[in-house]
């Protein structure tokens, strides 16, 4: 049985849980940094998902259009943790302040 | 003009401000203001022709980089596009106007607010982005861009609690974007697709489906901010500076709503179901109560502003229960038309009088240096217009005739009647009365006596002004709707409404 | 079509210009007065009825012959209260903002009568409400914000009911006509839900029983031109109202007859009673009005209780609202003239007699006509009530007398004490108009409308009946006079009546509650407002409320509730 | 399949759950940091294991590289006590009863049962996200129609072709978020400028000169991965990132770049790429083509012409990045512009 799952069937199937933790981590965890960190989790998930579907076809190549929006993907998500890295890192500096106040 | 230049159109919407931004980035800081308003009326100019060419001609496609759909990435304008295009294009280029003056004030003017114009006119670029792309991962990157430029917008002040506001803002459009992004790579991996047509084509009943279609709309729901998502927005929406409250309030929110509805009515309409439809009318009906009350209860005007755009969003949301309905002919459910209209209606009339009421907000403010309620005392008798200007905002988001509010409500309500959804009228007439309730009690007090006069800071005239051409605009289009209409119309999706029993039948 | 959007859209774009721009008191008065021009032309020849297609929702407007006569005569009135206010507010620096609202609520009270269609219809009504708002909080003073206050709470109120009574009838219908409103509400499964929310919605403005309180606090408050318009057209809007949604002339509906009689007699008494002891002249005129808008009640009730009783109710009506529309418009007006003149001016007495008799119905006035009409029409009522009602209107004409002998009485003795508000000969001017309108108005408009109201004969026993009730009235009012002031007994009945009572009453409950060392729950003076206002921003959930969306905006719930609601469309969804 | 691929392959997914797991649930904030790289070295072994070398090296230089340099200098940051004397704003002037939305009051949410609804909610989600993934149809992707026209798009690599011809808007897009991303750090430091590295211990003299020698090296191996991006895996990204990793080092080595370049030399390389991209694609819109239309003769000189400028772009946002954050004046993150010079102001 364990014969017929594919590689890539493995790796889909992780995505769909890491992209739970990640959620979980942004909404359950409490310092600004994790908060961000669970975010790229909550990212890498769903391009663990893309790539995958782009390796189940045997062809001579992979697919390539999940690839290019992965790298779009990759781009995008670090601009934007890095966005919050300095959010974050300017509200500790101003207010001494780490989490938010409803999320100790 | 022939058909290609005019699909080209579509590309300049997107264009025109992108390089209006760079333009004013690499500009001294002195003359970003006035490039920042000749890209506005040039984007402005280019809205009206696309809407005008939209509506002689019918709907637009343009194929970026020249491949189309599939593998390429195309633009489309329609009817309900158009609607969109023109709002942004009308509340933008007004807020513009404001924004020039508003910057100028020295205490206005800290923190990076250099960097609004280019902020304001990529954000800019990326509304007229999502109301024209028709590929679900270029979606994704324009909702990034509106994100990532709305959030940098809102901290502009750099006031501690902007930032924490704006913090939370980026974190709550990170995980929209990734459960929209998780449902585009499920749709990709079902049907090898990504333009919504194709996709729409492709789209059949089973798991992967509803999963994906599940994330988008949750996704996208917390965009939105519907009720209870709505946990990011007072805040980043209350702490912003006037003009980027407005833009925030009267253009954000509803690019994600636009996308909603152009999914739920042209892509997922064979997974809709009549619960789905009545389980989002719920959540816009709670909307309604929770945010015009909680609108009711605030004391500083802009919280109370911004819970009020909680409580219009749910408005637009009772259009979901309404066109969602089982029937064999369009006959014989007229009300179909009447529902679409009032729901987008609201949007648009929204759009207006939210941004004229923010901009008002922003004259007091500025006059009087707090924007507390009591502290608006008797403003009446030395800013009338910016009164009045508030006075006529308040009349549209109440719903009170003549103003484009009045025939969101008149339309939406009209639907649930003769649909035999009632139970959408009360919640309707509620919310007129909560919110005329804030409204009449700001207007009381700009309205009551005072015994000193008020030692006011002298404000722009340009900026009183625009706040009441906004709020005339959300009047007039009350009094004359049939070119909104019309335009409306132009290949409505919604000639074919959704059918949720339609799925049965494959 | 010119004329319809000219006499509605006149005095909506003189309304900024007012606003903004600086007129002398002359120019002023000539403006705001001149707006109602075209209506009246157009009251005059009713026009073919016009279709606006991209004008609201596709606006129509017409004529029928009952709302003929309510736009010329609302017109008329209007006019003469702008050109009145021109002078009357000559020295007020806030005119402008009174002229403003002033020609947005008479495009308002316009528009509503000239509309054929609901939308059209309820958007110029809501325009009068929420403008005429302005002209009550003019004087900014403690009394005018409360009586605006009071006026504000109790409009939304009415227009949320009828609102939603509209949406009802609408759905009913299918259609945006206000011609078809009417059978559509015959014909309709809920129509007592209907009629309800809409009787209440529109009595609100009609200031019909129980929902007059804003009447007597508005109109002593309110500039003088702006309560004449308030009392002589628009809570006539009110009455036009009830014709549009009712299904008067299309179906009989005995059971809301008989409400509507009592109701309307209810209130033709009642205000009598209470109008009696008030020591204000508007105030008095204010009561004055809800007395006759009683009268007007019985007869559109006795309307609703056949088909043929329509035939003979709606001239009736038509025409007692011409009436009273003027005569009162000139009553109000007087006021003012009588403040302003030398005390004992024997032509401004005469003025106001003359204008108070035709009210009352007396003999070569218009009022005769109306009178009669009354007495034609009410032989119609339902049989419970046939026989009461016509032996309680001699009744009620005294009644009249008495109100209005009052008003005279405390006119007399302020003849004079006010001269600052323009002088009697400018305010006089309009005003001597308008009262030769009262005289030969009501004829006019009998003969040109086509009314068809016979000339009451001129015979000896019609003459004592007409003139009996107002001899009667005069000879008791003499003989309270000779009683010395001491040894009247003369009971306060504030203004607003049961509002007051209501507000006594809780200032009591709360005293006694504070006596006995309970712990004090509300705080500040106990006035009806801030009550509304408590119970409006539900100040006693405040704790619960305010945790709860402090929850929605914890992370960890959110994280739930997002959870919650994606697997939730994952069941609902195909 | 071999059994061994399998066994290999479900051992990298454990890795990556577990190490996830810890990453969110560490109560350190460096044990977290520290699992966060683990996590992002088996991502790396992940993608190679999906055949996916260009998501490898993008995800290793730009996730795992710069994110990574971000994150533990955020860390520093944060291990730091605040200077909150400093703080003369009040933090919140809203925090009034009524504004329920910023009110510090905690909330007296039981956690347990928040924690015990959200587990049972996560897993029921996964289950079903899981079974959903599990449904997709095994085969299909736009691969076919990319093999068609990869001969009209100018280079030979497919995923290039799709980034920057097939798909060039989102490409375009996404160097302006690297632009927007930017301003919105200068937002967040609510001071536009940058200055010397607060690091106040360079390193020896020898990492110095080790730095120095590298620099010229790295360059030119970012414009092989630039050009070698038309026929392999590679491209502006990888390219740009390396040219960031240069500026980096060269800083950490002391050396100051930011405060030293003119502003409007700043200003241009922060928009260069993305207006490199614009101009093009208006030039294409002149031309009556469509937005972004390569001319088909010179699609591959056009590609690489606009990669090269992506790719300066990108590098130099990249270590601007870095730079801001780690200067001294945002570090010091006065809101208040005054007594700040504004001359290093890029913007102005």
């Amino acid at each position: 049985m364990i014969a017929e799952i594919e590689s890539h069937q493995i790796y889909a199937g992780t995505a769909g849980i890491l992209f739970c933790l990640g959620l979980a981590g942004l909404f359950m965890c409490g310092h600004f940094l994790k908060k961000i960190i669970a975010t790229k989790i909550l990212g890498t998930s769903v391009f663990l998902l893309l790539v995958s579907l782009a390796n189940r076809n045997q062809m001579e190549f992979a697919d390539p259009v999940p690839h290019a929006m992965v790298i779009t993907g990759i781009v995008v998500a670090v601009s934007a943790s890095a966005f919050a890295l300095a959010l974050a890192r300017r509200i500790w500096k101003e207010t001494g302040r780490s989490t938010f106040e409803d999320n100790p | 003009m022939n058909a290609a230049a005019s699909s080209a159109l579509l590309a300049v919407l997107i264009a025109a401000p992108v390089t209006g931004a760079l333009i004013a980035f690499l500009l001294p800081v002195r003359l970003r203001a006035t490039a920042g308003i000749l890209t506005a009326a040039a984007t402005t100019a280019a809205t009206a022709a696309t809407a005008w060419r939209v509506a002689a001609d019918g709907a637009h496609r343009h194929a970026l980089g020249g491949w189309g759909a599939p593998l390429g990435i195309d633009l489309y304008a329609d009817g309900l596009s158009c609607v969109f295009l023109l709002m942004t294009g009308i509340v933008g280029l007004f807020v513009s106007v404001y924004a020039k003056p508003f910057f100028a004030q020295p205490e206005e003017n800290k923190g990076a607010t250099e960097l609004f114009w280019p902020l304001w006119l990529i954000l800019w670029a990326s509304l007229n982005g999502m109301f024209l792309s028709a590929d679900l991962f270029n979606l994704y990157v324009m909702l990034e861009v509106m994100g990532l430029s709305a959030v940098a917008l809102a901290v502009l002040s750099g006031r501690p609690p902007a930032l924490v506001a704006g913090l939370r803002y980026l974190l709550a459009a990170i995980a929209g974007s990734m459960a929209y992004l998780m449902g585009v790579a499920m749709i990709y991996g079902a049907v090898s697709a990504l333009d919504l047509q194709i996709v729409a084509a492709g789209i059949e009943q089973g798991r992967s489906f509803r999963v994906a279609f599940s994330l988008i709309l949750v996704g996208l729901l917390v965009k939105t901010a519907v009720f209870p998502l709505h946990f990011w927005l007072p805040g980043a929406h209350s702490t912003a500076q006037a003009p980027v409250s407005a833009i925030l309030s009267a253009l954000v929110v509803k690019a994600s709503f636009y996308l909603i509805l152009r999914l739920w009515v042209d892509v997922f309409d064979g997974s809709v179901t009549v619960a789905a439809g009545q389980a989002l009318g719920a959540l816009g009906a709670a909307a309604i109560i929770w945010g015009s009350y909680q609108a009711l209860r605030q004391r500083r005007l802009k919280l109370m502003v911004a819970h009020s755009t909680v409580g219009q969003i749910g408005y637009m949301f009772l259009l979901f229960p309404l066109i969602t309905v089982v029937y064999q002919d369009v006959a014989e459910a007229p009300w179909l038309a009447h529902a679409w209209t009032g729901g987008v209606y609201q949007a648009i009339a929204h759009g207006f009088a939210k941004a004229a009421m923010f901009l008002a907000v922003g004259v007091f403010a500025m006059a009087v240096g707090s924007d507390d309620r009591d502290s608006t005392v008797g403003l009446v008798g030395q800013l009338p217009m910016t009164t009045f200007a508030l006075a006529l905002a308040g009349v549209s988001l109440i719903g009170l005739p003549p103003s484009g509010g009045f025939v969101a409500k008149w339309m939406l309500l009209k639907a649930a009647f003769t649909s035999g959804q009632w139970w959408w009228a009360p919640v309707i007439l509620l919310g007129s009365f909560l919110t005329a309730g804030y409204v009449f009690m700001v207007l009381r007090q700009a309205f009551a006596p005072t015994s000193h006069k008020i030692k006011l800071k002298p404000v722009p005239r340009t900026m009183e002004v625009t706040a009441l051409v906004l709020g005339a605009a959300a009047i007039i289009i009350g009094f004359r709707a049939e070119e909104f209409l019309l335009l409306l119309d132009v290949e409505a999706a919604f000639q074919e409404p959704v059918e949720p029993h339609r799925a049965n039948d494959r | 079509m010119m004329i319809w959007l000219v006499s509605i859209f006149l005095p909506l774009v003189l309304a900024p210009v007012v606003l903004f721009g600086g007129f002398r008191s002359g120019w002023y008065g000539a403006i705001v007065g001149g707006a109602a021009l075209p209506a009246f032309v157009a009251g005059l020849l009713a026009p073919a009825t016009a279709e606006i297609p991209w004008l609201l929702l596709e606006s129509s407007f017409g004529l029928d012959q009952t709302r003929q006569a309510l736009l010329s005569f609302t017109a008329l009135l209007w006019g003469f209260a702008g050109i009145y206010a021109g002078s009357y507010l000559r020295n007020d620096p806030s005119r402008k903002s009174f002229g403003f609202f002033f020609l947005l609520a008479m495009a308002g009270n316009l528009g509503l009568i000239v509309s054929q269609d609901v939308p059209g219809f309820y958007t110029y009504f809501v325009l009068m409400t929420f403008a005429s708002y302005g002209m009550v909080i003019h004087a900014r003073t403690r009394e005018a914000l409360r009586a605006g206050r009071i006026y504000l709470i109790m409009s939304i109120m009415g227009e949320i009911l009828l609102l939603a009574g509209i949406y009802f009838v609408v759905a009913a219908a299918d259609s945006f006509l206000l011609e078809d409103m009417g059978p559509a509400l015959g014909a309709m499964e809920n129509r007592n839900v209907a009629l309800s929310l809409l009787l209440a919605g529109f009595g609100v403005k009609a200031g019909a029983i129980p929902l007059y309180f804003w009447l007597p606090l508005a109109h002593p408050v309110a500039p003088t031109p702006a309560s004449a318009v308030l009392s002589g057209a628009m809570i006539k809007a009110g009455l036009l109202g009830w014709i549009h949604f009712s299904p008067a002339g299309s179906a009989a509906v005995p059971g809301w007859s008989g409400i509507l009689i009592a109701a309307g007699l209810l209130a033709a008494f009642g205000a009598v009673v209470i109008g009696l002891f008030q020591n204000d002249s508007k105030t008095n005129l204010a009561y004055s009005s809800i007395s006759q808008m009683g009268l007007m009640t019985v007869l559109f009730g006795t309307g609703l209780a056949s088909m043929e009783a329509w035939e003979t109710a709606a001239p009736a009506l038509a025409l007692y609202a011409w009436n009273h529309g003027l005569a009162k418009g000139a009553l109000f007006l007087g006021v003012g003239v009588a403040l302003a003149a030398r005390r004992g001016n024997p032509w401004v007495t005469a003025g106001l007699a003359f204008a108070a008799l035709s009210i009352a119905g007396a003999p070569l006035t218009g009022g005769e006509f109306t009178k009669y009409g009354l007495k034609e029409t009410v032989v119609f009522a339902p049989d419970g009530w046939r026989n009461t009602v016509l032996w309680l209107l001699p009744l009620s004409a005294l009644g009249t007398s008495l109100l209005l002998g009052r008003f005279l009485w405390l006119c007399w003795h302020k003849m004079g004490t006010a001269k600052e508000q323009g002088s009697a000969r400018t305010l006089g001017t309009p005003w001597v108009v308008l009262l030769g309108l009262v005289a030969v108005g009501v004829p006019f408009a009998n003969t040109y409308l086509g009314m068809g109201i016979p000339r009451p004969s001129l015979g000896f026993g019609s003459f004592v009946e007409a003139i009996g009730p107002i001899a009667a009235g005069a000879a008791i009012l003499a003989a309270a006079a000779r009683i010395p002031a001491r040894k009247r007994y003369f009971p306060n009945v504030p203004p607003g009546d049961f509002i007051v009572v209501f507000e006594r009453l809780v200032t009591f409950v709360r005293e006694t509650w504070r006596k006995k060392g309970l712990p004090d729950v509300t705080h500040g003076p106990i006035n009806f407002v801030p009550i509304v206002d408590r119970l409006i921003t539900m100040e006693g959930t405040r704790g619960i409320m305010d945790r709860v969306e402090r929850r929605l905006g914890a992370w960890n719930v959110v994280g739930v509730l997002i959870a919650l609601i994606a697997l939730g469309f994952y069941f609902l969804l195909i | 399949m071999t059994l061994l691929d399998q066994v290999f392959d479900i051992v990298v997914c454990l890795l990556l759950l577990v190490l996830a797991w810890r990453t969110l649930s560490a109560t350190h904030l460096y044990q977290s940091a520290i699992f966060f790289i683990a996590f992002g070295l088996t991502m790396a072994l992940a993608w190679v294991r999906l055949a996916a070398p260009d998501v490898a090296l993008a995800e290793a230089a730009i996730g795992a590289g710069l994110l990574g340099v971000l994150l533990v200098d955020s860390l520093r940051v944060f291990a730091r006590p605040p200077e909150t004397g400093r703080d003369s704003e009040p933090n919140k002037p809203e925090s009034r009863d009524n504004d329920v939305t910023t009110s510090r009051r905690r909330p007296q949410f039981n956690s347990a049962v928040a924690s015990v609804t959200a587990g049972a909610g996560c897993l029921f989600l996964a289950y079903v996200l899981v079974a959903a993934i599990h449904d997709l149809p095994d085969g299909g992707g736009l691969t076919a129609q990319a093999a068609e026209n990869l001969s009209r798009s100018g280079v030979e690599h497919p995923v290039t072709a799709v980034l920057l011809n097939f798909r060039g808007f989102d490409t375009w897009l996404e160097v302006g978020v690297l632009f927007l991303a930017m301003l919105g750090i200068f937002c967040a430091g609510g001071l536009v400028g940058f200055s010397e590295t607060e690091n106040p211990d360079p390193p020896g003299p020898l990492l110095s000169w080790l730095i120095r020698g590298l620099a010229p090296v790295m360059i030119l191996t970012a414009a092989y991965l630039l050009w070698l991006g038309k026929l392999a895996p590679g491209g502006a990204f990888q390219a740009g990132i390396l040219l960031a990793a240069v500026g980096i080092l060269l800083r950490l080595a002391g050396i100051p770049l930011m405060d030293r370049v003119p502003r409007t030399v700043i200003k241009l390389g922060l928009t260069f790429g993305f207006g490199t991209f614009l101009v093009f694609g208006i030039i294409a819109l002149l031309a009556d083509k469509a937005f972004l239309e390569y001319p088909s003769e010179w699609a591959g000189e056009v590609i690489l012409l606009v990669e090269a400028a992506a790719a300066i772009s990108i590098g130099f946002t990249a270590f601007a990045f870095f730079a801001y954050l780690n200067s001294r004046d945002q570090s010091t993150g006065n809101g208040d512009t005054a007594g700040q010079p504004r001359e290093t102001n890029p913007s102005q």
